[in-house]
């Protein structure tokens, strides 16, 4: 099948709408989240209207139908990022699938190879979304531990020089994003997980920003732990995924307790199902994992390798024609090598939230702020950036309209 | 267009030549606030004699919207009585929780009308506030009564 | 509007379907997750098609719009159950709600009111759903607190003969079910509440069971945290609510940490938004919170008041039918005084197992198990039961083919 | 009727007069396993002389389906070399994960034939396999090598 955006964005509902009076919408915003194609909104509704009864829990022909649903989704999104069926999790974000390692290392006790003392430390990146910085930080004042981590070089690649000395002996967790929601920067995975499986420690992947945009295969990526959001995979609001490696899932204890996940329960006290269902308590997020496994099936068919091509080309594009707006500056990586198609930027006089303000009159939609990475902010010596971000539905009529209306917003907040 | 309701002329003037900014080394309080959804920051310094305000000064990084208003206020709020200050935060806030359907009143306002447009925008509301907030908060540490 | 189960039935589209060759679907099976209608389908796909953005997020339409859409749910959940908007909590699931506070009290420091130590007492009840159970046993575990609990009698109802022994000076929490899962059971809480607060204890309302079958109103409750599902309220899968008093959220540290729960961050530290946001970290479940605002507005429609009545003569009808079929045993109030529609029992032949499988045979959808409460069913001397539970769209046409049903079981599995 | 097709004639008469059952004094493995979707369970007490099974006995609370498929397993694996009750195990799994295609082998699986109907209900399976995977359990511990 031939990649055609005008293919696809007849997929997608929301572009039948028309913003502020009228304009054609140009999202520019699916770093946040995505927007999502009929066959995951009519998944998710079929389900509610069809099959819906609890799964793993009725002896009834809806709740057999509901369990195929749910556990057929999770082959699917096994299959497509490669790993094993038993390995994969559904949470309700990636937000929950970080804290869920994070609370859960914090659960172990002494002997448990996750368990973290004073004597451990945990390495995380001056890049990482708040999602995978917060939990960590917490993690090591509840346990004592050290945090450190891996700087951001002015160009907005991690600087790995010291990678030896970044993670030491101590290293219990490495915790990095596979691409940075604000750079665009896809980050070297290699000399991370070598040096860290080399003292033993696990390496937890922040893949949010990855997964919706490129092959990602766990079997060839030598992590330990990979966490994504559906929603910005095409998929549904209110579901994510946590994938470790089943020997590790094993040996992880659980993080949320309830109904499911157990294996017997007295008053005081509970023992555990096996992974994934240890890490599932609760009836879960059925029609949400249902969508997400339909979203695989969409994107699997327009074809990842495709998508990431149609993103380098177009980021190609965009890169070139933005250098060329006066007064710009591009905060992150300003060549197209090993980065995504987020591109975040500054411009001389007019403000993010004013120039994203002028943006929206036009019917572009892009973030401004600290997009959730202050600390990276503050370490590129920004207060807050523009962000657009592209994604499979976007095209170079998108960019030439960002072009346009950057040119016309200088033009607006020069008149006086 | 609708967005120059919002980007009224007053407002890219005290933007582009803000009023009072730079930090007196004087003052009865001085609050930093930040708004978390943006990062948006200002300092904010006053002070406060007989319960009338004879100093305002501010520091700050934002928009056009925080800035303005911030700027805006240091004139307006100079000289009052903590009384008139609360009459005119209080008139501001309802301005900006009319989502658009007040004009604001000039007798009280003065310039500060001139945010009207800002009602209609709600993720705005917050940058137009932001010095507001940080004025309340400055008043009440250094008087402890303002409500 | 009068209450016409023919006209609600109409709402649903799951109805429209038949079950096991063209068997009439007779859904028995709402304790475990209720049925939705196409409002509330429809306010998902709406939200998908139309409005989906990360809320509070971006400085575009769409993001406006979105957070328009959410913080409007929020209200008209507030609404529903009585609460100010600032006191109401998405999380994905009752599950999780109930793990928020657990996990949010063993975060609390020496001198914050949440602290627990090995000298404090958690209370629970032998009637709790593993939700709520096994994360006290793990917080009593993680503080050295000491988990006790209320009895069960025979007749299936809380034994509050010693309130004032089982919750005791040292007693900080106290976390129990409003209505039994199992049983059906409605539990009074005016003794425990007048008690626990009496020892400054806060108490936990596992409300999955009855916010929604009754108007349940939590300013007259006197409890201090209140959780529930969506998927059990005509409701979404994948949404629940925490529900807490504003100064104690004020005082209670978050749980899960991220993006948009944060004041600030540094790399080594965080500071936190205030409530309701500080405990919803990440991009939240967006389209199935709209979900359940649109079940609020459903069921209000319809009339919790009304709901409530069609239960309580449907659960007369129920018990009066069933009580004549030889060899049965209702585990649980045989009377129909303060207890729900919730159905549970035995037959003295037929394990329930076999029993759900002849009934869904029929067309007829129960559960059967222990129902995640399986300290309940040890202390009741049952090893499981079947459960019939009942809601708006169910009338006595159902209990009819619940009767015969069992009947016809009875001669099937009699037959050699 | 479907039904009939999982509650054959054998399955109902065994679970009516469970053959086995009550637990021998004397064996080389006790095991105790639960479903624990259900609460079903069983134990199984093994005793093996000579890699040859010369003893089953059980005990359980459980569905026709669990109770029938452990009383058929302690008559069919009696008397068998662990070679052979390996060989039949295999075969019974296999007959279990076949969603109704397969009828199950006469020659291998005798009696537990009857259970060709369970597969076509996924719900069932694991009823049906808990006294099995008891066994398998039972088998190793007794042994250390049965894979
Ligand atoms: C009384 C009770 N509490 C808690 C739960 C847990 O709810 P959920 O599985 O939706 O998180 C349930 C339902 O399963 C319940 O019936
Ligand atoms: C790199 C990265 N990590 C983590 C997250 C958190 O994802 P969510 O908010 O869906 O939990 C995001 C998106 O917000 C992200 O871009």
């Amino acid at each position: 099948m031939p990649f055609s955006v005008a293919d696809i964005r007849k997929d997608f509902p929301i572009f039948e709408r028309t913003i502020r009076d009228g304009k054609r919408l140009v999202y520019l915003d699916s770093g946040a989240t995505s927007q999502k194609p009929w066959t995951v909104i009519n998944a998710e509704s079929d389900f509610y209207s069809k099959h819906n009864a609890a799964v793993h829990r009725g002896a009834h022909q809806l709740a057999e139908e509901a369990t195929d649903a749910y556990e057929g989704a999770r082959a699917k999104v096994a299959t497509f990022i490669g790993a094993q069926v038993d390995e994969v999790i559904f949470t309700k974000s990636a937000t929950e699938s970080l804290n869920l390692v994070a609370y859960a290392m914090g659960n172990a006790h002494q002997g448990n190879r996750f368990a973290l003392t004073s004597a451990d430390e945990i390495v995380v990146s001056e890049m990482e979304h708040h999602a995978n910085l917060v939990p960590w930080q917490e993690l090591a004042k509840r346990t004592g531990a050290k945090l450190s981590w891996f700087t951001v070089t002015e160009e907005g690649r991690l600087d790995l020089s010291g990678v030896n000395e970044v993670i030491t002996e101590r290293t219990k967790v490495v915790a990095i994003t596979h691409q940075s929601n604000v750079l665009g920067t896809i980050n070297p995975l290699d000399a991370i997980t070598k040096r860290a499986h080399e003292v033993g420690a696990v390496v937890v992947l922040d893949a949010c920003q990855s997964v919706p945009h490129m092959p990602v295969d766990v079997s060839e990526l030598n992590v330990d732990f990979l966490a994504f959001s559906g929603h910005k995979a095409v998929g549904p609001t209110g579901v994510g995924i946590l994938w470790g490696r089943s020997e590790l899932l094993a040996q992880l204890p659980p993080f949320l307790t309830g109904g499911s996940m157990v294996s017997s329960v007295t008053m005081t006290d509970a023992t555990w199902a096996p992974a994934p269902q240890k890490f599932e308590a609760g009836v879960p997020n059925m029609a949400q994992a249902v969508g997400l496994g339909a979203a695989c099936d969409y994107l699997s068919t327009v074809g990842m390798q495709n998508i990431r091509n149609h993103e380098i080309s177009l980021t190609d594009y965009a890169l070139d024609k933005l250098s060329a707006i006066s007064g710009i500056k591009i905060i992150g990586p300003t060549t197209n090598v090993s980065r995504g198609s987020t591109i975040s930027f500054t411009l001389k006089e007019i403000h993010p939230h004013d120039l994203g303000q002028y943006l929206d009159s036009q019917g572009i939609a892009v973030r401004t702020g600290h997009h959730c990475a202050w600390p990276l902010a503050k370490s590129m010596k920004v207060q807050s950036t523009t962000r657009a971000s592209f994604y499979l539905y976007n095209d170079e009529r998108d960019v030439d309209a960002l072009f346009e209306a950057v040119v016309n917003a200088q033009k607006y907040f020069g008149r006086f | 267009m609708e967005l120059d309701s919002l980007y009224q002329e007053v407002i890219l003037d005290h933007y582009k030549h803000p009023q009072n900014k730079g930090l007196t080394s004087e003052f009865s309080a001085q609050v930093h606030h930040v708004n978390t959804s943006c990062g948006d920051e200002i300092t904010l310094n006053v002070t406060i004699k007989d319960r009338k305000i004879s100093g305002i000064s501010w520091d700050g990084q934002g928009c056009s919207i925080s800035q303005a208003s911030v700027s805006i206020l240091s004139e307006l709020l100079m000289d009052k009585t903590l009384e008139e200050a609360e009459v005119i935060t209080q008139s501001f806030s309802n301005l900006m929780a009319s989502k658009g359907t007040s004009a604001g009143d000039p007798e009280v306002l003065e310039d500060a009308v001139a945010f009207a447009g800002v009602s209609k925008f709600p993720s705005r509301v917050k940058c137009a506030l932001l010095g507001w907030m940080a004025f309340k908060d400055a008043a009440v540490q250094s008087q402890g009564e303002m409500k």
